[in-house]
């Protein structure tokens, strides 16, 4: 059944725009920026912005400080089963250039590489002011449809694609799936034994 | 400033432990050197000598003198002193050897697990060494530790391309 | 030749037939034309109910005679409908002749139990459906068949007892002549008059009846042979075996009630607003409730969790008949109903799946439901029929039977009865979950559906379970026959109590208008993609199917942590300590008295003559 | 006929937009406790419209789907059976037994659903909601004998007219009692705090919902907008005496009078559910099970036996 949603165009974007979930996949130092903004003082609720523990109903994704390889993987996987339309929120200079983390082994640089960002937000950390201005920032872009990330991501997925491929290489799924498993089966078999 | 609990203590395992030459640092802070094959009995005395906890398992890669020093730190409730037990192994990897603690105090094994991973000491007799931990696989094959003599910052502008961003020769950027 | 006879004999000659021909293809046949003669002659006697149809057969010493009334039919009916099923699907899963002869004798037996008119019919046909039963259980697995010989002897011989006090008195085993010798001697017991049983053996028949039919109904206590019993038999047999020849305690039951039932009241008298004996029963009932379903929960093999379910729902049936009053009844016979098409096809269900896949337990199965569709589409009925969601006849029969007891002002029991639903719904999501849902194994990939004669006898329950389920007035029609006024009104669709009304064609109607609601909402947003398990939320880590991705044992830990005290009592462990301790005793009785010393036989001798001369003798 | 099923749409309307405003009145209410400003009432609305409104939507199978289309189905099914003031399109048929089954039958689908996603995560909080509602079903099962044993009748309707007369059922001691006890077992309904543990946010991040993303969780949010009116108008009218109001000559005034009192009562219900999901921690399952199975039984019971006396 096709039904013309352009006429309801208006009224849905400003329900995207007024009732963002979070998925609460918060990494690194900005995690700890969270509970002041969703609390009493700078109470994020009033936007009907949400935390929202799972990533299949969530809108809204904070990369809130420095990124791991590790996390990165995490990150990309949670990232892919948002549904469309998603966006990303990325706070502090670490997901920009590395931040203080420039020459770690095991800090990512450039952020948006691997995945589309919507918006960035400079400091170190930011202070929830500044973190409520961007979050005013992505309601203004998603109400004039400029937060199409997600529609930048299907379209160029081959550019992120190779970034990721040659940040982990080939197959890094299932070669992260399977890295605990000879581990796990012996513990396994170590149970069963006592 | 009175040190005679520690002066004590250090007498003590001193006469029990002639191999090892002990000191007092300062107060609650005491100090041992050990050769690294008599690790196992020595730390066996700590305990008898309730030193309970194990802190930490250090190393310290002295590039110039070839060596890297293993920092045993361990804690006892009852004295409330801080022991450091130090012994120095060889630096090149297939002489980095030393015999696990890990059947004296379990922690260790964490530790072991750390200290191998970031230094490529050989901790003999524990078998998960090669469980992973803080390194990603692509990194170990690189060979990525915390070694003096590893060129990190060319690994990570190799790994990340970041070969326009810095100049070789500046010793301290500002972001 | 009457339709009694042929009806109760025919099972038992083709099974004879079957046994001794034993050529696959042509054992089948006669096994089900077995089964399905009496199913035809059934459904042809449904005119001549009223017609008070009955046929004798002498055997010289004793004669058998049986007869056809409201209902014997009603539960021939139900033996008759799910053992043809059964019969049907061990088409697939039969292995040997042997279990052909012995489950057509257990039909036949159970048949003849329903029909029979005096009290010896009835217990010889009992016996030949225990001995049958035994022999399938025999053939699979010994400890349980034991068990369940043993407490059946135990059931057997009580009822013997009963038998021999009642024809001692009354020089009787017609039912008709009892039930009037009783009521007389109620009567007489109002008006103070002397009685032929006194009050004491009256007591004492009814306990053992109560013993004997509690063992075939698996009642608490007396319900520890059951779960093994129904669990290591063929699964196809399992379904008659616990959807019919439970039902012949339950016809004893209420045989019970019939005979003497104005006798034990007015003798042991009543409890509120019901009589104390039949109390009794309904109390055992729900315990049976609670203590069976709170263990089928805690199942970690498939067909002992419906084993257990089985107990529980016929404690439903024991606490509809221990209330005792005519809607009860009818809640009772109803639901005695209901739980014969939903057990019987659960255990078909079971059936396939073990046949299938070869596998018992749950924590090598899941994910069955896109390989065996239409085996999950008949266990979707089964299951909302157990739970009890309408419009299906679990529900009717479910829902009669709460109104009958809360409306008789037994709170405890009405207690009993809304937790015992509750639990049904927690042991059926666990074996949905751990069937059908979640991560398949990768050995169970190439697993067929069910085939075609475990199919069919599927579809016929599954297809009883929704029609008397959107139109129970069928059943209530009977039941009122049966009890020859209306107690249940309403029509086709609507069940009419007085106090509470049943409406199962406008649940249906909504149902489906809500249903398609929903579904224009689901279906004006934007397209699904199909993803596999593995593309499920794991906190952001990548799995494989090396990972079990499913709580596959001990689903149910957290009630095992809270029922921890009471899981520690265990009858089936007492009545083993109890036979120890009896063989200790015998062990003893050997060294010390009858030790093989002719010296002590005569003292033994000796005192008993003194104690006979003190006595006078 | 036409008229039944216009008198049908309009209490689905009515029952969907009231059960919307009911979450957002619970979201403000947890807001003010919090010292928090909290969202628009409205916002429910528009959290389902940008559900309903994604661009993209993941199934895990036939069921997956059927599941949550029959939960909300045998929602709007429920909501019939319950008389609404003095119209109620099935109120003849409206009976206790019957309700109670109708209003745990949409968990069943939400349960199925989320099962047969294969989540672990799922599993956990089926599991955890089926033993909740295992717990809830003993004093919900004496709550309801208490009424039926009082009234001597199972008609929802025929309760309320008999609360018309001889006042509120919570001015009679056993249900009073009993009304305290539902009460206890509306408070995990709700799925609110204590009663929590099957949805535990942050330990198995929604339970059986971590699964449900775009229209399906779209059409949960309907489910459970209607879900919350069927329950509190279930709940007013059994105990709190319903509302069926003859003053006025107009039918029609009659009506819109006789709901707005029902919306006090339910409004009533619903904040002592939200003040009690505000201010207490949660219970672990099997605490849960212990505590439903200790104090509450015992009120209910209590109850029944003084409401068969």
């Amino acid at each position: 059944m096709m039904v013309d949603w352009r006429l309801y165009e208006p009224l849905i974007n400003f329900a995207r725009k007024r009732s963002m979930w979070i998925v609460a996949f918060c990494t690194g130092c900005g995690g700890i920026e969270m509970p002041p903004l969703m609390t009493s003082r700078y109470d994020l609720e009033r936007f009907g912005m949400m935390p929202n523990p799972a990533p299949r109903m969530a809108d809204l994704f904070l990369i809130t400080g420095y990124v791991t390889p590790k996390t990165l993987k995490r990150i990309i996987i949670t990232y892919e089963m948002q549904p469309d339309p998603k966006y990303v929120l990325a706070h502090g200079s670490c997901p920009l250039n590395g931040g203080i983390y420039w020459d770690g082994y095991n800090a990512i640089k450039h952020l948006d590489k691997y995945i589309p960002v919507d918006v960035a937000i400079a400091g170190c950390m930011p202070r929830p002011e500044a973190v409520m201005d961007g979050i005013k920032k992505m309601m203004e872009l998603i109400e004039t449809g400029k937060a199409d990330g997600w529609k930048r991501y299907k379209e160029n997925y081959e550019y992120y694609k190779k970034n990721q491929d040659e940040l982990f290489g080939e197959g890094w799924r299932e070669k992260t799936a399977r890295r605990w498993i000879p581990w796990l089966m012996n513990k396994k078999k170590e149970g069963d034994r006592q | 400033m009175n040190l005679e609990k520690e002066q004590m203590i250090v007498e003590k395992i001193l006469q029990k432990a002639p191999y090892a030459e002990g000191t007092v640092r300062r107060q609650r802070r005491i100090e041992f050197r050990i050769p690294p094959d008599r690790i196992r009995d020595f730390l066996m005395l700590l305990k008898e000598n309730n030193f309970e906890t194990m802190m930490q398992i250090t190393a310290v890669d002295w590039l110039k003198d070839g060596e890297i020093e293993l920092v045993y730190q361990m804690w006892s409730y009852t004295h409330a002193v801080h022991a450091f037990v130090k012994t120095r192994i060889p630096r090149d990897v297939d002489k980095a050897r030393v015999p696990t603690v890990r059947d004296i105090y379990p922690v260790a094994e964490t530790y072991e697990r750390d200290a191998h991973e970031f230094y490529k000491v050989t901790f003999e007799g524990n078998d998960k060494l090669e469980m992973p931990w803080i390194l990603e696989d692509e990194d170990k094959e690189a060979g990525v530790c915390h070694r003096k003599d590893f060129d990190m910052l060319g690994y990570v502008k190799k790994k990340y391309k970041l070969l326009d961003r810095f100049e070789e020769d500046k010793e301290d950027y500002v972001i | 030749m009457n339709e009694l006879a042929i009806i109760v004999f025919v099972p038992l000659i083709a099974g004879a037939l079957a046994w001794l021909i034993d050529v696959k293809g042509i054992r089948e046949i006669i096994g089900v034309l077995g089964a399905a003669i009496p199913l035809g002659y059934t459904a042809l006697l449904y005119q001549k109910t009223g017609e008070g149809l009955s046929f004798a057969l002498n055997l010289g010493v004793f004669k058998l005679t049986f007869a056809l009334n409201t209902l014997s039919w009603f539960f021939l009916g139900i033996g008759a409908l799910v053992g043809f099923s059964a019969i049907l699907a061990l088409v697939s899963t039969g292995k040997d002749s042997y279990e052909w002869l012995f489950a057509l004798m257990s039909l036949s037996g159970v048949l003849g139990v329903f029909l029979a008119n005096d009290l010896l019919t009835f217990f010889i046909f009992w016996e030949i459906m225990t001995f049958a039963s035994f022999m399938m259980v025999l053939h699979y697995n010994r400890a349980a068949s034991l068990k369940y010989f043993l407490l059946s002897v135990f059931g057997a011989y009580a009822m013997l007892i009963a038998l021999g006090m009642i024809y001692a008195k009354l020089g009787t085993f017609d039912f008709a002549q009892i039930q009037q010798a009783m009521y007389q001697d109620a009567y007489a017991a109002a008006f103070g008059a002397d009685t032929v049983f006194s009050k004491g053996e009256s007591a004492l028949i009814y306990l053992l009846f109560l013993i004997a039919f509690g063992v075939k109904a698996g009642m608490f206590p007396l319900h520890v042979w059951a779960p093994d019993a129904y669990s290591e038999t063929n699964q196809s047999y399992a379904a008659m075996f616990s959807g019919v020849l439970s039902k012949a305690g339950v016809y004893g039951f209420i045989m019970l009630y019939i005979l003497m039932g104005t006798r034990l009241a007015i003798e042991i008298g009543g409890f509120r607003s019901t009589t104390k004996f039949g109390y009794i029963i309904a109390f055992l009932g729900g315990l049976t409730i609670i203590v069976g379903g709170l263990l089928a929960a805690l199942q970690e093999d498939i067909r002992k969790l419906f084993a257990y379910s089985s107990i529980s729902q016929v404690g439903y049936i024991l606490v509809g008949i221990g209330v005792g009053t005519a809607l009860s009844m009818q809640a009772a016979l109803f639901h005695a109903l209901s739980h014969a098409l939903f057990k019987g096809l659960f255990f078909l269900i079971v059936a396939t799946i073990v046949y299938r896949t070869g596998k018992t337990s749950f924590a090598d199965m899941g994910g069955l439901a896109e390989k065996m569709p239409f085996t999950f589409a008949m266990a979707f009925v089964a299951i909302l029929s157990l739970a009890g969601i309408p419009p299906l006849v679990g529900f009717a029969s479910k829902w009669v039977l709460f109104e009958a007891v809360i409306s008789q002002n037994l709170p405890i029991l009405g207690g009993m009865v809304f937790f015992g639903s509750a639990i049904g719904f927690v042991y059926l999501i666990r074996f949905t979950y751990a069937v059908w849902f979640g991560q398949r194994p990768t050995d169970l990939d190439d697993t067929k559906d069910a085939p075609l004669p475990m199919a069919i006898a599927m579809a016929i329950l599954a297809l009883f379970n929704v029609v008397l389920g959107i139109a129970p007035g069928l059943v209530a029609r009977e039941l009122n026959k049966i009890f020859g006024k209306e107690v249940i009104g309403g029509n086709l669709f609507i069940l009419d109590l007085g106090f509470g009304r049943y409406n199962a064609l406008a649940i249906l109607i909504y149902l489906i208008v809500g249903i398609i609601i929903a579904g224009i909402i689901y279906f004006l947003g934007a397209k699904v993609r199909k993803v596999p398990v593995t593309d499920t939320y794991q906190s952001g880590n990548p799995v494989t199917m090396e990972y079990n991705l499913t709580i596959r044992r001990n689903f149910f830990l957290p009630l095992k942590e809270a029922l921890a005290f009471w899981l520690r009592i265990s009858f089936d462990k007492l009545y083993r300590d109890i036979g120890a301790w009896v063989e200790d005793l015998a062990e003893v009785l050997r060294n010390f008295i009858y030790n093989g010393n002719t010296q002590s036989y005569a003292w033994y001798l000796a005192i008993v003559l003194l104690i006979l001369a003190l006595w006078g003798v | 006929m036409i008229e039944t099923a216009l008198k049908a749409l309009l209490i689905l309307i009515y029952a969907t937009f009231v059960g919307f405003m009911f979450m957002g009145i619970i979201r403000i209410v947890t807001a003010r406790i919090h010292r928090r400003v909290g969202p628009p009432i409205y916002q429910p609305i528009l959290d389902t419209i940008k559900l309903l409104s994604k661009k993209s939507n993941i199934t895990h199978g036939l069921i997956y789907d059927f599941g949550v289309i029959y939960a909300l189905g045998a929602t709007i099914l429920a909501l019939m059976f319950i008389p609404i003031g003095s119209i109620g399109v099935l109120r003849a048929y409206g009976d206790l037994v019957l309700i109670t089954f109708l209003l745990e039958i949409p968990m069943l689908g939400i349960m199925f659903a989320a099962m047969s996603s294969g989540n672990p995560y799922a599993g956990i909080g089926a599991q955890r909601a089926l033993l909740t509602m295992l717990a809830i079903q003993v004093p919900l099962g004496f709550a309801i004998v208490a009424l039926a044993e009082f009234y001597g009748t199972f008609s929802t309707y025929e309760i309320v007219m008999a609360q018309q007369t001889m006042g509120w059922s919570i001015i009679h001691l056993p249900l009073l009692l009993a009304a305290i006890a539902y009460d206890l077992v509306l408070q995990a309904m709700f799925g609110k705090e204590p009663f929590d543990i099957m949805i535990a946010p942050g330990e198995i991040s929604l339970g059986p919902m971590v699964e449900f993303g775009g229209k399906h969780m779209g059409i949960l949010q309907i489910q459970h907008a209607i879900a919350l009116f069927a329950e509190t108008l279930f709940f007013a009218n059994i105990f709190l005496g319903g509302a069926v109001v003859t003053a006025f000559s107009s039918p029609i005034l009659n009506t819109i009078a006789s709901l707005a009192i029902l919306l006090v009562k339910q409004i009533a219900v619903l904040l002592v559910a939200t003040f009690m999901g505000a201010i207490f921690p949660r219970f672990t399952i099997d605490q849960a099970a212990k505590f439903y199975w200790k104090w509450p039984t015992i009120i209910a019971a209590l109850g029944a036996i003084l409401a068969s006396l």
